[in-house]
Parts: C-alpha cells; structure tokens; sequence
C-alpha cells in the first residue's frame, strides 16, 4: 500500500443513479479508507447493488449516474468514460457480484476467468500467470488449485465458485474491494469460511466494501455501517452503533426482523400494526405457551424408514436414506440440512409427489404412499404445500382470484360465485393482502405478496397440515419476518401442523418445536428445538449451529 | 419441418426473457415495426376477403403483346410472359397462397397436437412409441414425404398443402411434446395435483391452455414457412395449377426470366418474406403478451 | 432404422405406376407383356407385398440395399459414389451456416434497437428464401453478372462455392434467430457484468464470453441442420448439375426406383442419427452444464 | 450470332481439345440406345455409335456403314452391302454377322428394346449373304425400313459388346463412331475419347478422317439457367435445350452460335381426344381450334425462335403438307359451332353446359417434355378459350403420373411428341392400331382417330415403293387428320444448341437432329 493510512481509498458524496426517468439511488455518500471494512444494510431493492455498481461505473443499461465526488485512489472518476473506467476496473477496485453461482462464464475453466484481469491490465508472461492463478486460489482456500483451476464453473459447488470470485476479484491485490452479497445462497458452514477469508483479506490492508441484506452477516465483520432505504442512506455509524443502539425506527424493525433467537412464538415484526385482524390477542410479544405435550396422541404424518433413490449415470444416487419422522397435529417440525441433503425429497415423499422405494408415509394413522393416486386424491386437501419459488407454482395465465378460486375447488374461471368471492376475500384478508390484487397476476406482485398468496392458496383447501419447502429464503429479512409471522399465525389460529424446512438455522430455530437435521440423505439427529441447538449432539448439527452467525443483540 | 423447431426455441427464449424485457434490458423492436406488421397484414386480409378491391388489371386476362413489360403506372409491378398484370396477380394470389399456409400449418399443427398429447400424456409406452415414430418421420427427409404426397394423389394446390401440412407435423409434434412435457413437471401442475385436482381437470385447465399459447405463436409463424415450402413444389412444378396464381408458383415461373424480367420473381417473392416476416413479428409481439404482463 | 426401411416401403408402394414397368424403362415404353411378366418374376415383385417386405428386410439385415431398377446397378455402389459430394456439401454448408450467423448475431445484437432491427430482418428474410430462387439470383450476379464463380460444378473448390452459399443463407437465418436468443440471453447473465468488473472491454466479452453460448443452441441443432440440408440438397443439385444423393433421390422418386429411394431414405436416416450422437456429444464437450445432470 | 453453323466456317480445322457439352436433357440410364430407346440415349450414343444408313439435309437416304443397298422385287428382302475394313473400337469387324446379331438383339425381349423395337417391327431376320452383305427378311413391304435403319436407335454395335451383357453394354457400349466411351460417372459426366482410326463417315461429313477433338466431356446439367450461365462463363463449349429467351439473348452476342435443329417426325401439337365426350363431336373439336390464339404466344414467348407449323409432320420432313386456312382463330365461328352442337347453357363462370355436364377440357400436362415457355402458351389456351366457354384444366405432372393419366383416358387435350425418322410416324400416331394400349398403358395416337380412310392410307403408304405415290398417300392422310380437327399444331419439336464462338464446324445430323462433332473444332 503506497496511499498513506488516513487517505481515504473511496469518497463518494451525493451519488445519485435513474434509469430513465426513475432515480434509484437518491444522494448517497461514503467512504472507505484502507483497512476498513464498511458495510451497507438494507431491504431488497433499497439501491445496495446499483450504489456498488455504479462505484465502478457500471450502473447498468440505460442507467445516469452523477455524484459530487467520486473519487477512488485519489483520483476523481465523476464522468469518466468508459475507458479510463476499464482501466482500475479489476486493479483499484475488485468486485465480487451479488449472483455468485451465476457470476462465472460456465463454458469457461474457472482459472481463464482468474487469468483475466491479469492478461488484461498486467505483462506477465504465460506460465507467470498460471502461477499467479494457482496461488490466488489457495489464497481464497481453494482446496488443490491446479485441479480446480481447470474445472469450470458448473462443476463446484456454490462455495467454490464464490472463492473462484473472489480470487478473480483479488487477483491484482486491489486496494479496494467490493463484495455484493457475497455470502446469501450459501449454506451456514461455507459461509462462514468465506466470512473468514473476506476478513483475512481485510487485515492485510484491504478496504472492504461489504453489502448484505443479512444483518447478522455484517455484524461480524463491519466497522462502520450504513442503511439504506429505498436508495437513501437513513442511518449510518460504528456497527456497535447502529446495531447496539439503532436510532431510525427502520433500523430497529431491520434487526428485529432477525429471526436467530428469537423465540418460538415471538412476533418478528413487533414494531409494525399487526397485519391480520385487530382481535390480535395483546400478548404477541411474549412467548405463546409450547403446544401442549401430545406425545399420546396419534402422529399426523409419519415417514417410517423412508428411503428413496435416483437414476444418475453410472448407477443409483441415494437421496433420502432411511428417513423416520413425525409431525403431529399443531407442531411445527423443522428440518435443517445443507443443500443437496434430500430436504426437498423428503417434502416430495410427504406430499406423496414422489413414492419411497422402501418404507411408507402414513397420514393420520392411514396409508398414504400406499394408496392409488385416484384414492388418495380426495384426501390431498389434508395436506398442503408451499414452495421456495412461489412464481413458478402458479399458472402464469392466471390471477389471484382465479388461483385462490381453483385452489378452494369452485366453480371454473368467470363463475365466480359469490360465496367464491367471499372466500377468496376472506383468504385474502387472512393473509393480509388487499383484496385488489385478487385482479392482479402473480408475476406483477412483489415476493412478499406471492409467498402471501401461495399461503392462501395452501389454506383454501384447509388442510390439517402444511409442508413449507425454503418458503423464505427467497425474501430479504423484513419480508421472511412478515411471512414467518403469518405462518405463525395461521397455525394459532387453525391449529396446523408443519413441516418446515429450511437450510437457515435462525429460521428454524425461531420456528420449530422439533427439529430434524439431515445430512446426506439421512437424519442424524432429531429432538425438541432448544435442545438440539443448545447442545448439539451430533458432531455435524454441532458444526452447523457452531458456524450460524448471529446478530449480538443488546 | 423444423424451422418451427428453431423458432420454438426464439419464443421460449423471448418468454424467458419476459422478466428481462419488463424491465427494458432487451431492446424491443420499434413499435413503428410492429405497426407495418400489422398494416401488411392487413393488407394481406383485404386481398384475401375482396381481391377485387385492390386489383387494378383482370389478373388472369393475357395479352401476348404486352408481355414483359417492366413495372410502370399502368401495371405496377410489370408484366409476365403472358402480358398478365403482375400485382392483380399478386392480390389475387394471396388468397390461395395464405390458404396454402394457413391449411397447411393447421394441418401440420393438427396432426402434431395428436401425437404430441399422446407422447406427453399417454403413459411411458404410448411416449416411447411416438417418439419413435416422430424420430423416423424426422429423419425422413421432408421434401421426399412432400414428394410421395403429391405423387400419391396428383399435384395441385390441395395435394401441395397435405404435403406440406404432413412434413411439418413431424416437427410440431416435437416441439408440443416438449410443451407438454415442461409443462406437466412444472410447479404449478405440481401445486396444482397438490391440492387434490384431477388429472383431466389438471390437463384442462393448466396444461393444455399453457401450451396452447406459445403453440398458437408458432402457427403464425409456422405460415409463412409453409408458403416457402410450397414455393418449392412450385419449383418442381408440382403446386398451384394454372392459371390460378400463386406466389410460389409465379417465383417458380418467374425463375425462368429472371434476367429478362426481375420483377417477376421479385414481387411475389417480396410477398412471401414480408408475409413471413410481418407474421413472425405480430406472433413475437404475441408472445411477450401472452406471457408478458398482458 | 428399420422402421424408416419400412415406412418408406410402403409409402413409395403406394404410388401409383407399376415398378415392373419402371424397370422396363418407364410407362412410355412399349414393352411386351412377356417382358413384364418375366421382370415381375426377377424381381419377387409377383409376391404378395408382404412376402416381398420380408425378403426386402432379409436383405438390408445382411447389408444388401438390392439393385436399382432403373440403373441395374447395387443400390449401395450407386450411393457409395454419391454420398461424398453430399456430405462434403452439406457439412460446407453447414460451417459455413454456423460462421454467417455468428457473425450476424454478433454484429447486430446487443447494438441497439436499430441494429437489432435490422439483424431480424435480415434473419427473417434469409429464412424466407427459397432456394431455387437464391441460386438463380446467385448464379446471375457472380457466374454471369461478375464472372466470378462458375455456375456448374467443376470438381475445383470454386464450383462448390455458389452452391454452398445457397443452402447455407437459408439455414444461416435460422440460426441465427437462436444464437441471438442465446446470445442475448447471455449477455444479461451476471458473468458478463463481473467480467466486466474485472477490465475486459466489450468485444473482449463477446469474444470471449459470450460467442461461445451463442455457438452452444448451432451445435445441438446440427443434426437437425444437417437433415434439412440434405433436403435442400434435392433443389442444390439439380440447380448446380452437382452428382449427389438429393439428385439421385429426386430422379428414383419420378422413376418409381424403390430400392434406390430406399437406400436414400435409409442413409439420410443414418446420416440424422450418426449425427444426433455426434452434436450430443460435441454438445457435451462445448458445455460441460450438460455432462453435469449427475449430483456432485 | 448467325442462325445456323456453316460447316465451313472460318479457317481450318484445328486439332486437339476438349470439347465440354452440357445437356440438358434427362441422363439416361443406360447408354445403350437398344435398350428402351428415348432421346436422350440417342442424343449421346450418335456420338459413338453409328447407323446403316444416315439422311442428308434434303431428306435423302445416303450411305454411313452400309455404302449400298438393294431391295428385291417383292421388297420382302434387302441386301444391304457394307463398308469394307471398318472395325469397332474393339477391333471386332463390322460384317454382316454383326448386323445379323445387332437386329437379333433389338428384337430380344431382354434387351427390353422400344424404340429400335418398333422401327423393325417388320423384320423378321437377317441372314449372313457373305461377310459384307446382310439381307434383310421382311414380313412385309416397308417402304419406312431405311429410314427406321437410319434412326440412333438402331445403331449398329460390335456383337462382342453385346455378348457382355446388359450391365456392362450399358455401361460402354462398343460402336464404330468417331468417339469411345472411356468413363461414365453416374449424375455428373460421361468422358468420351477420339476414336483414332475412325473411318466411317456418313456420307454428307466433311471430315472423312478421325475426329479434331480429343475428346468430349459430356456433362449432365438439368437446370437451364445453369446451363447458360455455365456457356456464358466458359465452363462449357456447347448446351442443348437452351430456353427460348436464352435463345434470343444469345442471338445478340457474338459469343454464341445457335444451332437451329427441330426434330424430325410429328411436330408439336395438341392433340384432341375424339375417343369420347365431347371431343367425339366434330363441331366441338372445330370450335376450340377456332377459339384459341396461339400465334401471339408462340411469338412473345419463344421470342421469335418457334415457326408455327399447320402440319402434323416437322417441317424436317420433305412430305409435310400444311394447311393454315384450318387453323385461322375465329371466336364468333367456334360459338357458333358449339351452339350448334347443343352446348347453349352456361354456368356462373361462363363455361358452356350440355345436359348439365360442363364443357371441361382436362390437360394433362408432363413437366419434364414442355419446357416452361410451352407450359405458359398453354395457359394462354387456356385463356383464350375459356372466352368460348371452355373450361380447360391444366394439370402439371411428373412423367410417370402424366402416362397414368393418358393411360385410364382422363384427358380431352394432350400434348405429346414423338421423334421418328420419316413420315411413317403418322401411321404410329394416327392408325386406330395404335389406340389398342400396349402392356404398360401406352398408347400412341392420342388423339384416339379411328377412320378406317386413314387406316387404308397409311398401311398402303408404308408398303408402296413408288415415291410418288408414297408422297400423294401421305398427303391424302394429312389432310384428313388435319380436316377432322383431330389435332392443333403448334410448332416443331424444338430442338437447338448453344455454341460458343470458338467451337466450329459442329452440325446437327438430318436424322434426328442430334449433334456431331466429327467435323467441329475448337480454336483458342
Ligand atoms: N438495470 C436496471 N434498470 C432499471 N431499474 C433497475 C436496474 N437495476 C436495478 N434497478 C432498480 O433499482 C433499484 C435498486 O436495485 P438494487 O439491485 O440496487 O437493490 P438491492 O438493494 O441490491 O436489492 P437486493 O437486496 O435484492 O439485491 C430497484 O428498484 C431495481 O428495480
Ligand atoms: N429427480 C431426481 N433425479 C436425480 N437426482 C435427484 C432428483 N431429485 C433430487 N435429486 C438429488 O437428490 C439430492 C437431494 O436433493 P434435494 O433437492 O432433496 O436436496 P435439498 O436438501 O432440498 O437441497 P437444497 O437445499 O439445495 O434445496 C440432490 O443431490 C439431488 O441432486
Ligand atoms: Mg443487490
Ligand atoms: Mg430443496
């Protein structure tokens, strides 16, 4: 590092970005100096990612950025063209982008696109740059670099792509660096390794710009921290600060929204009016009684030594293995697991999509993966589903009204009866949706809205119990605070039991009675919720819980 | 045929992309483009429902001495080698040559729909079954189905639009299959056999109008590709018969003067693009619709 | 393949003209009834058809595509001289397909509305020419108008040229609607951008990055292509007097040669499927997202 | 370029070169002309096999490989005396056993022979007189026998050829001709090389010796744009089968030479089919050669290139006979001729009606025997006699559907050629013998005349030895077959040949107008 340690590495003031005629990024201003890592907050579509890009100027199609200054390394870049900008791309500043599984060519060796800022701003000869490479990827912890560096993209794992990004984006050792979410699709464990390398890139000098929807990530590692609000910063300071002793009341419900420790039962999104009805009972803020012990009773759903196997080239890939569980009538089961564990299989084997190839699925004490598909048709209303992907399980031709019509089995589209109307009205109201968007198609509506109305589709069918696949790792932390609640809610208010699965142990944690942590297709461990996060049995849920971060709340 | 195939794969493209479009990453084509789409088919009605509105000549009237003449006031695009006026032979054309495409892309769709909702709900036999026949017919090269077509039951307009109609039904059904079979492993057919429905009601009101959207995208593109097609037979003097005219036929016809009278060929041929190309635009333009914000 | 040897047995069976009579030299000629009648003994063909379809299975098993009618020569001799010229003029074409809608695709996407305009239209356009009338136009502007090229076949590689240019505008303008698509779609994709982020410039990326997804949807349709342009071959070879399988299958079909017709059918059929294994696995070498379907 | 090659063009004849001749014309499948026996076979095996006899420009019987001949006084027998020292390119000597042995494989039902056939239906053998003198044993007088003798399909091939059967005679058959076949590549040429001891030419050659050229390449080149274009830029020397327009573009460049040579026999016409309604009705037939306008059409659209002809016969044959007056265009006759014959009603579109059947004309029309300049004349036949309240409808066929078609007798007007030497092409067209189909459906008078008046002309005609007499026979027939209205000529059998500038002395023989390059030379 040549810059002296108070020059900042990065100024900017009063940057402003629109696409056409809607600006986007209202007035924002930062700073980066060497060492430091600086972190900016914020709901989706709040502006975090347009901000990083247009640091590079690189906006995006269509896009006009402006600023007071903009100055990196020293050197002011407000209108610079898009050579000189071409120029410290890679060299002053490295970025790593939002879409880590997506950001690496996959028709490429992962070691070409590392080669590339080097080939483009260095002189260096071949075999200098193949040495180059190999050392950048085990910098970035890539376990054997030479193999790795002729792999391609499709052919690691998400974890190994990301480090792949960010040897690329260290390549040049650039005094900045600009990390977009560079942790969220990341099960607990990787994350934490990259969490671990960003910080080690850190203490050799590196500034970090580090920008992330995820409270409890940016916790760990920034010193200061900014909020951004639908593309204005509204709070900003010392991370004890804004996380110790948030001012703005949006910064309050941010964290709030954090679901990690919070306990089962507690609303998430206290500071806000309570969507559904005003008959809330007051307690919401206290925890609601544990459903009461109901080990006599008859399981609702049960997997008995349930396993299931697939065709892959080359043989048979054992995706569930021997699975056992039970969900009884108003818990809430919780399964965890890393991806590629078998958690949406066994979803599958639940909903009877798919059938075991040894055990069974019984429902309410009765077959159920036995049963023809035409005798277990009229029984599926007992059991509901809702998805990570709402969009895609809804008919793109259809409206809301229609879907909600369909889903509670009246009459076809234009004989809205009105009992229909009123049904779907009141399934609306119940998920605290306006009853405009019955009009509405599922593809104009924001995340949070779909995952309301994929809810109400589910409970249309009044099913006795829901199996909810990932249903919030898709929405930022506000949006899975509001539908976490809602389920939390249906459930009081329809004594509904659930399977929810989910890879994210703070979601879990907050709302399970019961959990299951699978790995590679078998569970290893089962037991009540606090249980097993306090103390882990299994060393594999040990590691898990161990590398979760968690927002230090005061 | 599978152009349809190519084409298939631009409109899934072009419905992937609809998210993409929304927020105006894609370029679209100019309005104004979409706009003289419209009006050349338009146009294409008119001459089809009431030829004699836009002709200006009797289209079939020969007159020896003023054959070959090139485009003027008194014939617009020229004469052919029987002195009959070239655009009244156009307009008049349209008729026969749309029909031509229009049958023959129903047929082929007709056709392609049966074996395509046999392969994607007929069960695994019915499915491997079809597919096989679909893989023979594929390799089949289309000219010779055509060719046996017509040699089977005598050249003509009716024969030539069988003929076409069944070489491309091989394609159709491909890509209807592909439809159906993306479309019953998709989410919402999933959600939907979820929530208890029945598998006729599932195919009746999820998949079949899903697949029917883009599918009726790829008949109007399909139709001016059939036109082409039945150029081709022209070309082996197998299409239209005299005197009716048709483009393809006049192409074929003109061919043979093409250093005497350009505007022979170039006329009816600029008809087949801009028919293929004003059809194809208004079925894009249909597509991001159907599957856009609508 | 057996089920294309029998499709097209009894489609050709069903024209009508006797094949006796094809064998004789055609119904024009004045052959005595004897003569027929001992033809029709040569060939099985006073067998019941199915004693026939049998005997003709019998045959190809052992690799015998029987002997023409009309020419009295092995059907597999007769296209073992004539595939060659075919295949090299197919492949040509096909090369020379894939390298005028890259080009198209890469110059015209990504440019703007007006480019983008322009390169559909001239996509569409290509798409929608029929050959026989692009050969004409071809051969009048650089055999007669410039001089250039000849208009026949002369065996020397300059004869090829017209000829494989005529099938590959056509097809060029297919492809060229799908590479766009894969291109545009590749351009969009967050790889570009962090490229990008990393200092390559514009044609760098399309060099580098994305030409090689608009390449991926001309491999995987190269069977296909491949197919269409043995078709188009029928109309090519004729136009340009080049010996081929298109001319030979043009002329068995008017001649009622069934086991010439057979024998075409059956190698284009080969052809196809010889070429389907290869684009797959091309497919799989160029895009390593295909040889991934196995969990890691 | 002048109309027609003069053989003694400019300079002397210079020796050497390749000689690249494009042919339009279908590519036969086998290069024996016994074997079937059409066009095209004749076209290429002139240029390697050749005939007892040949024809000069007059219409004269002259001397080729027999250098004299003498009928007996019954003409059932003729001694045909043959040229001494002559040999086949194999080195078999031309005797009389190789004629005996030629005419015994024309008439064997394996060689599958029709044209040859049919040219000597009337003999029933020849005997070896001595080693150069063959007679020839008819069962009939046939007074038709040389100028049959003179036709390609008849050439005479060494009997060692033949004796190697069929495949491989096809292939290369052996003759006495100016040429050899060295190689034929299926679909793309056949390379013919110069017969260096080569000394039998007709008698009306200017080149007694072997020929200048070294060699012909022979190409087959279907399409006729192509074919031009190839001329035009030099890949070629010489094309057949050039299209009219072509013709006339050619006409005005200095480049080419057009070699004018319609074929002999029947010239080209419609024919219209009295066999059944309502062709069966003179009056009918008569109103729609009246009604129709060809003169105009044949102008625009040959473009000056086509004669229109009023004779059954190719103006080639000295015994034509023309009548004009019977085909002058007369709208309000040929209306008048169909009220008469009952076809007053009309129906929506105009085309006349009789006890409710309409006046439909069905015109079957092959696509590979009229070139497009031809199929568009008749559809201004169709044009023109729609305004008479015909409605004829064309169809557009393959050569096989067309013969199907006239086979089961579903057409009203036809045009078919038929190349022969000789007037006694009328007797195959025109004799009611000809309407009983053979084995395969064909039949030849299509115009289905049954008049026992021609009958008796035309037999009488072919056995009569007095050639006046012969002359005054045909004419008779002639104009009966053009007064019944049984046909509308069109215009000869069109028949020509592109040449470039640089290829001299080529002549189209005065058989069947097929080109020879014994004389022809390539400067440059
Ligand atoms: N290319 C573009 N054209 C138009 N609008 C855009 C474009 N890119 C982003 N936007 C808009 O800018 C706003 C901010 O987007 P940005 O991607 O910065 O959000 P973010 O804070 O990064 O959200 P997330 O947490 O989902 O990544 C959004 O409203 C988005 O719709
Ligand atoms: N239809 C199938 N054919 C072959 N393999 C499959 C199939 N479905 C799932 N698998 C494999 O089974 C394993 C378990 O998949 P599953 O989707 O259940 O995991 P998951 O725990 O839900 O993962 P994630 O967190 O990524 O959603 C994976 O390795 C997957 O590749
Ligand atoms: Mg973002
Ligand atoms: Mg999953």
């Amino acid at each position: 590092m040549t810059a002296p340690m108070t020059a900042p590495l990065l100024e900017v003031a009063d940057l402003r970005v629109a696409f056409g005629d809607t600006e986007v990024v209202h007035g924002v201003s930062l700073t980066v100096t060497p060492g430091e890592c600086v972190a900016i907050v914020g709901e989706s579509g709040s502006g975090k990612s347009v901000t990083a890009r247009a640091l590079l100027g690189m906006a995006g199609r269509g896009s006009r950025a402006e600023s007071s200054v903009l100055r990196i390394g020293g050197r002011e870049f407000g209108g610079a063209g898009e050579r000189v900008w071409r120029d410290i791309r890679g060299r002053e500043v490295g970025l790593i982008l939002q879409d880590a599984l997506v950001s690496l060519d996959p028709l490429r060796p992962i070691g070409r696109e590392i080669d590339d800022p080097l080939r483009i701003h260095e002189r260096m000869s071949r075999p200098e740059r193949r040495a180059r490479v190999h050392d950048l990827l085990a910098a970035a912890g890539m376990p054997d670099p030479d193999f790795a560096a002729r792999r391609r993209s499709g052919e690691l794992s998400g974890g190994l792509r990301q480090r792949a990004l960010i040897a690329a984006a260290i390549a040049l050792d650039p005094p900045l660096l600009i990390a977009d979410e560079p942790t969220t699709a990341l099960d607990a464990t990787v994350q934490a390794r990259i969490l671990e390398l960003i910080a080690e890139i850190r203490t050799r000098g590196t500034g970090v710009l580090l920008i992330s929807h995820d409270l409890a990530v940016v916790g760990r590692l920034a010193d200061r921290i900014l909020v951004m609000r639908a593309g204005e910063v509204v709070e900003s300071g010392t991370a004890a600060e804004v996380l110790g002793s948030p001012r703005e009341p949006y910064t309050r419900r941010l964290i709030a929204a954090v679901p990690s420790d919070v306990a089962r039962g507690v609303r998430l999104t206290r500071s806000e009016p309570s969507p559904p009805t005003a008959a809330e009972p007051p307690a919401t803020t206290t925890p609601r009684a544990r459903v009461p012990n109901a080990t006599h009773e008859l399981p609702l759903l049960t997997l008995d030594h349930v396993s299931k196997t697939f065709a892959v080239p080359g043989g048979r890939f054992t995706a569930v293995d021997d699975v056992t569980l039970e969900v009884r009538r108003g818990e809430t089961l919780g399964l965890v697991g890393e991806s590629g564990s078998g958690k949406t299989t066994v979803a599958r084997l639940a909903l009877a999509l798919t059938a075991p190839d040894t055990g069974e699925v019984t429902l309410d004490g009765a077959p159920w993966s036995r049963l023809d598909e035409r005798a277990r048709r009229p029984m599926r209303r007992r059991i509901g589903a809702i998805y990570q992907d709402a969009l895609s399980s809804f008919d793109p031709r259809w409206n809301v009204e229609h879907i909600l019509a369909d889903a509670m089995g009246v009459g076809a589209p234009g004989h809205h009866s009105r009992t229909a109307d009123h049904g779907v009205a009141g399934l609306l109201e119940q998920v605290g949706l306006e009853t405009s968007v019955a009009r509405r198609r599922p593809l104009t509506l924001s995340g949070g809205q779909r995952q309301r109305v994929a809810i109400a589709r589910a409970l249309a069918a009044s099913p006795e119990i829901l199996i909810c696949d990932e249903p919030v790792s898709a929405l930022d932390v506000t949006i899975q605070a509001q539908i976490l609640d809602l389920l939390d809610d249906v459930q009081r208010d329809r004594g509904l039991a659930l399977l929810f699965i989910s890879h994210d142990l703070g979601v879990v944690r907050h709302m399970a009675d019961r959990v299951a942590v699978m790995q590679a297709g078998r569970i290893v461990e089962t037991g009540p919720a606090d249980a097993v996060f306090a103390e882990p049995e299994h060393p594999y849920t040990a590691r898990l819980v161990a590398d979760a971060p968690r927002l230090s709340r005061t | 045929m599978s152009e349809l195939e190519l084409r298939q794969t631009t409109i899934d493209a072009e419905v992937a992309h609809a998210p993409a479009l929304r927020r105006g990453r894609r370029p679209r084509l100019p309005r104004a483009g979409t706009f003289v789409a419209g009006a050349f088919v338009v146009f294409l009605l008119v001459a089809t429902a009431f030829p004699g509105l836009l002709e200006t000549h009797d289209p079939n009237q020969i007159a020896p001495s003023e054959a070959f003449e090139s485009p003027s006031l008194a014939h617009w695009f020229g004469t052919d080698e029987s002195g009959r006026d070239i655009y009244s032979r156009v307009v008049e054309g349209t008729g026969t040559s749309l029909l031509i495409g229009v049958t023959a892309t129903f047929i082929g769709l007709a056709l392609g729909l049966v074996l395509g909702v046999l392969a994607g709900f007929g069960g695994r036999v019915v499915d491997y079954g079809v597919n096989r026949l679909v893989e023979v017919l594929f390799a089949f090269p289309g000219l010779l189905l055509a060719l046996l077509v017509i040699v089977v039951y005598g050249p003509g307009p009716v024969t030539a639009t069988i003929a076409v109609g069944l070489s491309t039904a091989p394609g159709y059904a491909r890509i209807i299959r592909g439809q159906f079979v993306a479309i019953r492993s998709s989410h919402y057919v999933e959600a939907a056999r979820v929530l208890g429905h029945s598998r006729p009601r599932i195919i009746a009101r999820h998949v079949l109008p899903n697949a029917l959207i883009p599918i009726f995208v790829l008949a109007t593109l399909g139709v001016g590709q059939a036109i082409v097609w039945a150029a081709a037979l022209s070309y082996l003097g197998l299409g239209a018969q005299p005197p009716a005219p048709e483009w393809g036929a006049m192409l074929a016809a003109g061919r043979t003067y093409l250093s005497v009278a350009w505007w022979m060929t170039v006329f009816p041929g600029l008809m087949i693009v801009g028919t293929t190309i004003s059809t194809t635009v208004l079925g894009r333009a249909l597509a991001r619709r159907g599957k856009g914000d609508a | 393949m057996w089920a294309v040897a029998t499709l097209t047995f009894f489609a050709i069976r069903l024209i009508p003209g006797d094949p006796a009579q094809a064998i004789l030299g055609g119904p024009g000629s004045q052959a005595s009834q004897e003569a027929l009648d001992q033809v029709r003994r040569d060939y099985g063909l006073d067998q019941p058809l199915i004693v026939q379809y049998v005997a003709m299975l019998g045959r190809l098993l052992t690799g015998d595509l029987g002997d023409s009618y009309a020419l009295k020569v092995p059907v597999a001799e007769l296209l073992g001289a004539q595939i060659g010229g075919t295949l090299l003029l197919a492949v040509l074409s096909l090369a020379l397909s894939w390298v005028l809608a890259l080009a198209l695709s890469l110059v015209s996407t990504g440019r703007g509305r007006v480019a983008t305009a322009v390169g559909e239209g001239v996509e569409l356009t290509a798409a929608a020419l029929p050959q026989f009338w692009l050969a004409a136009v071809l051969i009048a502007i650089f055999s007669t108008g410039l001089g250039w090229l000849p208009p026949v076949a002369t065996g020397t590689p300059s004869g090829l040229v017209l000829p494989v240019v005529t099938l590959a505008i056509p097809l060029a303008g297919f492809l060229a609607q799908v590479m766009r698509e894969s291109l545009l779609d590749a351009m969009s994709q967050p790889f570009v951008i962090s490229a990008r982020a990393r200092g390559e410039s514009a044609l760098g990326i399309r060099l580098r990055h994305t030409i090689r997804h608009a390449a991926l949807p001309g491999i995987s349709l190269s069977g296909w292509a491949l197919g269409w342009l043995l078709s188009g071959a029928v109309v090519v070879e004729t136009i340009f007097a080049i010996p081929g399988l298109g001319r030979t299958l043009l002329q068995a079909v008017t001649l009622r040669d069934i086991p010439v017709v057979t024998g075409v059918v059956l190698l284009i059929a080969l052809v196809y499927v010889v070429m389907t294994v290869l684009t797959d696995l091309a497919a799989r070498i160029a895009d390593p997202r295909l040889r991934q379907e196995a969990p890691r | 370029g002048c109309q027609a090659a003069e053989p003694e063009a400019s300079g002397d004849p210079v020796e050497g070169g390749t000689l690249v001749y494009a042919s339009g014309d279908a590519e036969p499948t086998c290069l024996d002309p016994h074997v079937g026996g059409n066009y095209p076979q004749a076209l290429i095996s002139a240029q390697f096999l050749e005939s007892l006899v040949s024809r000069d420009a007059t219409g004269e019987i002259i001397p080729w490989l027999a250098e004299s001949w003498e009928p007996s006084d019954d003409r059932l027998a003729w001694e045909f005396t043959l040229r001494e020292g002559i040999e086949f390119t194999d080195g078999t000597p031309l005797d009389a056993e190789a004629v005996k042995v030629n005419v015994e494989h024309l008439k064997d039902p394996a060689t599958q022979s029709s044209t040859g056939y049919l040219a000597l239906g009337k003999v029933e053998a020849v005997e070896v007189v001595s080693d150069t003198v063959a007679r020839f044993v008819l069962s009939a007088p046939d007074s038709a026998l040389l100028e049959s003798l003179a036709q390609p399909w008849t050439a005479i091939q060494s009997p060692a050829g033949i004796a190697r059967g069929m495949d491989a005679n096809c292939q290369a058959p052996i003759g006495t001709g100016p040429f050899i076949v060295d190689e034929w590549v299926k679909q793309d040429h056949v390379t013919l090389v110069r017969n260096d001891d080569y000394a039998s030419a007709p008698a009306d050659a200017a080149n007694t010796g072997p020929a200048y050229l070294e060699g012909i390449e022979w190409r087959f080149v279907p399409d006729s744009s192509t074919r031009y274009a190839a001329l035009q830029g030099g890949q070629v020397d010489v094309i057949d089968n050039p299209q009219p327009d072509t013709i006339a573009a050619a006409q005005g460049d200095d480049a080419f030479t057009w070699l004018d040579a319609p074929r002999p026999g029947a010239s080209n016409r419609i024919e219209l089919n009295s066999g059944q309604a309502p062709f069966d009705d003179e009056r009918v037939r008569e109103a729609f050669i009246r009604a129709v306008e060809v003169n105009d059409g044949i102008e625009s659209l040959f473009f000056g290139t086509a004669q229109r002809s009023y004779s059954p016969l190719s103006s080639r044959e000295p015994l034509a006979y023309s009548d004009a007056s019977l085909f002058e265009t007369d709208l309000e006759a040929a209306n008048a001729l169909l009220d008469e014959a009952g076809w007053t009603a009309r129906d929506s579109d105009g085309t006349r009606m009789k006890d409710g059947a309409r006046l439909t004309l069905r015109f079957p029309v092959s696509t590979n025997q009229s070139i497009p300049a031809e199929q568009s004349l008749f559809e201004q036949v169709q044009a023109t006699a729609k305004q008479a309240g015909f409605d004829v409808v064309i169809s557009l066929l393959d050569l096989s559907s067309w013969y199907g078609a006239l086979a089961v007798n579903e057409y009203e007007i036809v045009s078919a050629p038929y190349t022969k030497v000789g007037p006694d092409v009328l007797r195959i067209l025109y004799h009611s013998d000809s309407i009983i189909p053979a084995p395969s459906g064909y039949f030849a008078n299509l115009s289905q005349l049954d008049d026992p008046e021609v009958d008796a002309l035309l037999t009488e005609a072919a056995s009569t030895s007095d050639p006046a007499e012969r002359a005054a026979l045909y004419e008779q027939a002639q104009q009966l077959i053009l007064g019944g209205y049984y046909l509308l000529p069109l215009y000869d059998q069109q028949n020509s040949f592109l040449l470039s500038a640089d290829v001299k002395g080529a002549r189209a023989m005065p058989t069947v107008s097929t080109p020879s390059f014994l004389d022809a030379w390539l400067i440059g």
